[in-house]
């Protein structure tokens, strides 16, 4: 394994991509001001100028015609990370992910393929407003053919982009911003933290992969399980501490496939689940994981699964707090599963 | 002199073709004849240099049946000719598959009638390594390319030797060895995803063209303009063809804006070059795909191309036109019929004549028939045999992941 | 209430568009071939030469421009019923109902909103192959801020239309094509009923209304509760009925928001359910269903919650029936669920 | 001559500006001035008959000064001292609003610095009655319709006073009164949504207008298209404008295909009416929009504008424009300043002069100072009050439906 450096999120993104032009010329990346500007957040930084306009540019503004090109190109051999601005504005390319992109090998019958990835910062906590904030991953997970995945930290993050990229299936990648710069444990009112002190900011100047496909046991506990993914990660692990909770928190990192051995593993020990997203609750991504879970587990479980997530609104500016599910809300239904 | 605000009593306009069902069909408002000669551009001038040809009709036969202008291919006789068996064949594929619907053997099916030009002159000017992004009316260019029938009919039967394991509805034709794409059922998605082929080729070095196919009523769909954009903005060897054969399914070339401006028209502001052929004109086809398609090869960028044609037959085996078209349309379209034209042609240089015709015709139907035979002999939708059911849950993914396995697994298969 | 008549649902749904057409000069029809020719499956039959072409008309193929275009008519004081082709052709117009539609109200404090109704066509079983024959209603109860519906029958199609076009909120309906012109209960083999005979065929030809968010216990059983709408609410009954399984049976009609009291009522008392639905079994709606439903009845629950659906495939051509979520998958869940 | 068909080695192009930060800035290439006289067609004419306009540049004020040419508005002083008002104004409150944001007062904010006129201008020209759908930078269509000041700041601030009840980030504004709709976050979303708003109005015989701009890069998205399909395609009452300030966030005009055509050309695939029209040219963005007006309210149909401006400050408050064009590029813009170039034609006219400018400006400064103070009293995002928190379940449907209720009862609110 190579050196390892300390990383914030955007960095590590960063040196994946490097990695990835680096190693293999099939591989180019674009989105808006992805190019010279390197993305609004710099993900890709300095690549333009490193490997050149024709390996990392700029797009025109739709959405749409970024997932369509990059079809084309994956199609045609290349290995494109196309990065759409905000998780909020990939809906104008909805229809060539669902209708096309995840469809292309079967509706070939494995003649033609389209082998990219698609990035996306996703998540509140930036006072974005509604059309900066959402965590949209539940529509793709109700498309069969699409990798989903949302890592959490700085290590997971560049280490799945880069199985993303060496994957033959279409890899989304959404990237909750609010952990971009540090790990966030859902209380806006402690000083920022930073990923120069966590396990999680050292990362591996090189190539390295983590696989898709494999959750993370973050905390082991025997208390309860705590699914997880994203931002909320984070927010579970405070909120066990601050709860005295012998929680079982896993980071599920990827959601399709979503690695059920783990979980059913986890609460066939606690009898006992919560689950955990910023997206509206109603059809979230929470939905199909408490369903998959009851069937699995049903005879373990001791409590009712719950759920803690965003509200059935759209992400308000002004009352971001009141909508983000953090540390209150959480240990609230920690503690109720609990006593059951 | 501005004109004093009044009540826009007028309310919104909702354009409506020339004639229904019951009325005389009309085309003169389009403005069509094959008489006039346009002059043709270098193919590697500026994009604006061929704007006026938006505007105007590209043809190079004649009413009198010759060759003329500067747009003409200088095709060989044998070329020519090979262009008839093309068409020809595609035509007798379509009546053939087209029984075939009607008797319950394929599940539906679209045809080409009328506008066989299109695609297959496009396959001929084309080179093979050049690739194919049609929609589902360019079955020409596979026949064009020499596409194996029974492959093509193992197809819209979905049977077992269905190259799509069953998966497509007919006609949604794969063919990855021969340089075309897979066909969607969603209009226009394969617009901008061809311009990112284009660009991947271009990226490598290559000096493959790709090319693309859209109908008038497509022309509508935000992909259009993505793929407009797209071309434009990265100059890719790309050229994007718009088929306007007058009609959507019931709905009118108007009612995407055709009766504002010509297709081509809408390159002009994305700055591509743009031209407007007689669709309906094997030779006039062939010579402005060989244009653009050199503009492309040789680095100087996109060319957007109208194809003004008539849909002769019904949209689909789905469709009844009589129900939104007089019946005499097609007879009535001022460009003619393409076969009919290209074998006039041939006629009149003296290199064709009617027993031929009828021979090829011969020949090309029991080639038809006898593949449909041996096709057939692989199984249909409706008996059997199919693909094996488990490769149902194939090529979701590379591999399979638990819940396919599963689902697999709970079916019994 | 006025006479009734025997209506396919084809004939109810356009029967719905005469009545509102008549009453309320603010209601206009449109959508691709949905004009001159009435649409692909004649929903929109005979309306313009009765109502002219200002009130119902064709529209160019953009999906995306023709929700966009009934936001602004609405929000300028129509009350427009957009008709999207098939329900595989609504993503392109994803964008602007998820973004748009759904949050106008919520964005603008109620200052604008867009009272609108889409209707589209969906589900299999017409060997439509992949791009004819989604159930992508998942992806919508998603969205806060859609009422989404899928009515089973005549009757319901035609009350449902009406309350949603009256309704001052958006509402999207899912009308299972394979419904239009008969009760279909799974089995293709059989000949192809009629609703003629239907006690749903019977269909008031004035104004009436079937209320949305409201299920119909289409079926009173005390073995186990079988959640289902639009074709699978057929399958089924007609299971239940082979099975010889003392079910109770939920046509739900609305999905969001669904009645949930209706189905918490009937679990508590059977202890036992299954859900059903035609679309893919990941992050379908049964998901949320089933999610709500352990939260809600955890108690009462004797058995896991069983979900029969459509696989994680696009829906392939040749394999429908395998596909399809027919009555021998729907009899096993129930039997499997009774004896767990 | 066909080319010899040779590898495409160029591989294909990502277009670059002029010049990047460091280097000089250049504007030679947009063939830019103040100087051409340009004619006018009556507002009645075929859409045709205004296509050279799409490629010329629609000015009235010239380098000296001067209206001039057949475009003049022929203003009254009061009404042009009325738009220099209104664009200082604008002005004058982005700069305030921009010092909040760095205090931490708003959260986000977008000026309008450079291209005041777009919106100003076109504010004055149409009715209050016609219906806007702007996008996030015609805060000065709210000037024009002189919009309570303090009302803007509420909203801006996210407190208890603000009419979106703290929903919608910052110059996110709704105000129904003043028949402006609600901006969007999503970029050109509300263009297709404004015809069809134009379609009503039109289908009830009303003679209002509607108004809908986006930026040159939102002209990329596939909503653009299907505005001007539908604009074209019902002939709807609509003023379809583009702002081409040469920047979206760090990519110049030319990622969205603007060193191809201009995007006035975009229209003429649809066979609008297009203008294309110096945005920093009050007096010609006044004449332009009420041409286009009065073309729809007489029932002639939609046009498509092109204002030809430039962002002279950064995208917003998120973004740093140093990194990506040179510092200088606001000043050596070949048109100017839309508020400097407006008061040297009234000096010039002699109806106005530097010692009441200043008066104004100070005047201006003062009201938004004092408008603010007044704003803050009501709250602030940081400090409150804000909107009740129950207030944030309501309005996401007319009614709260159980799982609403249950949600808010779950917060406990
Ligand atoms: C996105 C999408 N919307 C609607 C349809 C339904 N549809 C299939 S073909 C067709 C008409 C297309 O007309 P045109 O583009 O002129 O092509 P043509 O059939 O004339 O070749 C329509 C509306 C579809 N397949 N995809
Ligand atoms: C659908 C969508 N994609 C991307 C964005 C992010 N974004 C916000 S503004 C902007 C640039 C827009 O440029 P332009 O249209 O030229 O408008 P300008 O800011 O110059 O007025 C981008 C990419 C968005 N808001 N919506
Ligand atoms: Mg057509
Ligand atoms: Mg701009």
């Amino acid at each position: 394994m190579s050196k390892t450096a300390r990383m914030t999120m955007i960095q590590a993104i960063n040196s994946a991509h490097d990695v990835l032009l680096e190693r293999d010329e099939r591989v180019c990346a674009f989105g808006e001001d992805a190019g010279y500007f390197g993305g609004v957040f710099g993900c890709t930084q300095g690549l333009q100028e490193k490997y050149g306009l024709s390996r990392v540019f700029d797009t025109p503004i739709n959405e749409a015609a970024i997932v369509a090109m990059a079809i084309g190109m994956a199609a045609n051999g290349m290995r494109p990370i196309a990065e759409i601005q905000f998780a909020d504005y990939i809906f104008p390319g909805f229809d060539q992910i669902v209708s096309e992109l995840s469809r292309l090998r079967y509706r070939t019958a494995g003649a033609f393929s389209a082998p990219l990835v698609l990035r996306t910062p996703c998540g509140g906590g930036i006072y974005g407003g509604q059309t900066h904030s959402m965590s949209p991953e539940a529509f793709f997970t109700h498309i069969p053919g699409l990798v989903i995945t949302m890592p959490s930290n700085p290590y997971d993050a560049k280490g799945m982009l880069i199985a993303a990229s060496e994957s033959d299936d279409p890899v989304l990648i959404f990237e909750p911003k609010r952990l971009y710069n540090g790990p966030f444990d859902g209380d806006p009112h402690k000083p920022a933290l930073s990923w120069s002190s966590h396990e999680k900011g050292a990362v591996p100047t090189g190539h390295y992969t983590v696989p898709l496909g494999k959750a993370d046991v973050v905390r082991e506990g025997t208390a309860l399980t705590v699914v997880a993914y994203g931002t909320m990660v984070h927010v579970a692990l405070e909120s066990a501490q601050l709860a005295g909770i012998d929680a079982e928190v896993i980071d599920l990192r990827t959601l399709i496939p979503y690695d059920i051995e783990t979980i059913a593993k986890s609460v066939n020990k606690t009898g006992r689940c919560v689950v955990l997203h910023e997206a509206p609750r109603t059809s979230g991504f929470g939905a199909e994981l408490m369903a998959q879970i009851q069937e699995e587990c049903f005879y373990a479980l001791e409590a009712p699964i719950k759920r803690v997530t965003g509200w059935d609104t759209p992400y308000p500016h002004a009352h971001e707090w009141e909508y983000f599910p953090g540390q209150t809300r959480v240990m609230r239904a920690l503690k109720e599963t609990l006593e059951a | 002199m501005t004109p004093a605000p009044s009540r826009n009593r007028a309310g919104f306009t909702v354009p409506e073709p020339p004639a229904r069902p019951g009325e005389k069909p009309d085309f003169s408002g389009l403005g069509l004849s094959q008489d006039i000669p346009v002059t043709r551009p270098d193919p590697d001038c500026p994009a604006k240099d061929t704007h006026m040809l938006a505007n105007a009709l590209i043809g190079v036969l004649n009413s009198e049946h010759q060759a003329q202008g500067q747009w003409d291919p200088a095709l060989s006789p044998k070329t020519l000719r090979q262009g008839l068996h093309v068409m020809l064949k595609t035509r007798l594929y379509d009546d053939r598959m087209l029984k075939l619907q009607r008797q319950g053997k394929i599940s539906f099916y679209m045809k080409a009638l009328g506008e066989e030009a299109v695609a297959c002159a496009a396959g001929m000017a084309l080179r093979f390594e050049d690739m194919l992004f049609p929609s589902y009316r360019q079955q020409g260019l596979l026949f064009a390319r020499d596409r194996d029938m029974v492959a093509m009919m193992t197809h819209c039967l979905s049977n077992a030797k269905d190259n799509l394991k069953g998966r497509q509805l007919p006609i949604h034709y794969t063919w990855k060895e021969g340089n075309f794409f897979s066909i969607s059922g969603n209009l226009g998605t394969q617009f901008p995803q061809a311009v990112g082929w284009a660009m991947a080729s271009a990226a490598r070095g290559e000096d493959t063209v790709t090319a693309s196919w859209v109908g008038d009523g497509t022309t509508a769909e935000g992909d259009f303009h993505g793929a407009c954009t797209l071309a434009s903005t990265y100059q890719a060897p790309v050229i994007l063809n718009v088929v306007n054969n007058q009609w959507a399914i019931s709905s009118f070339a108007g009612i995407a804006g055709g009766l504002n401006a010509t297709f081509a028209a809408k390159g002009i502001g994305y700055g591509l070059a743009t031209l407007r052929v007689d669709g309906n004109d094997f030779l006039a086809v062939y010579a402005v795909t060989r244009w653009a398609a050199d503009r492309a090869r040789a680095g100087h960028g996109p060319t957007l191309i109208e194809h003004v044609t008539y849909r002769a037959d019904a949209h689909s085996t789905s469709d009844d036109p009589s129900r939104y078209r007089p019946k005499e349309e097609a007879k009535a379209w001022p460009l003619g019929d393409p076969v009919e034209r290209l074998k006039s042609h041939l006629i009149a240089l003296g290199e064709w004549d009617e027993a031929r015709h009828e021979a090829l015709t011969d020949a090309l139907s029991k080639e038809v028939l006898a593949s449909y035979k041996t096709a057939e002999s692989y199984g249909t939708l409706r008996d059997g045999p199919l693909s094996p059911v488990p490769s149902m849950f194939e090529d979701v993914f590379v591999g399979q992941p638990w819940h396919l396995r599963r689902q697999r697994q709970d079916l019994g298969v």
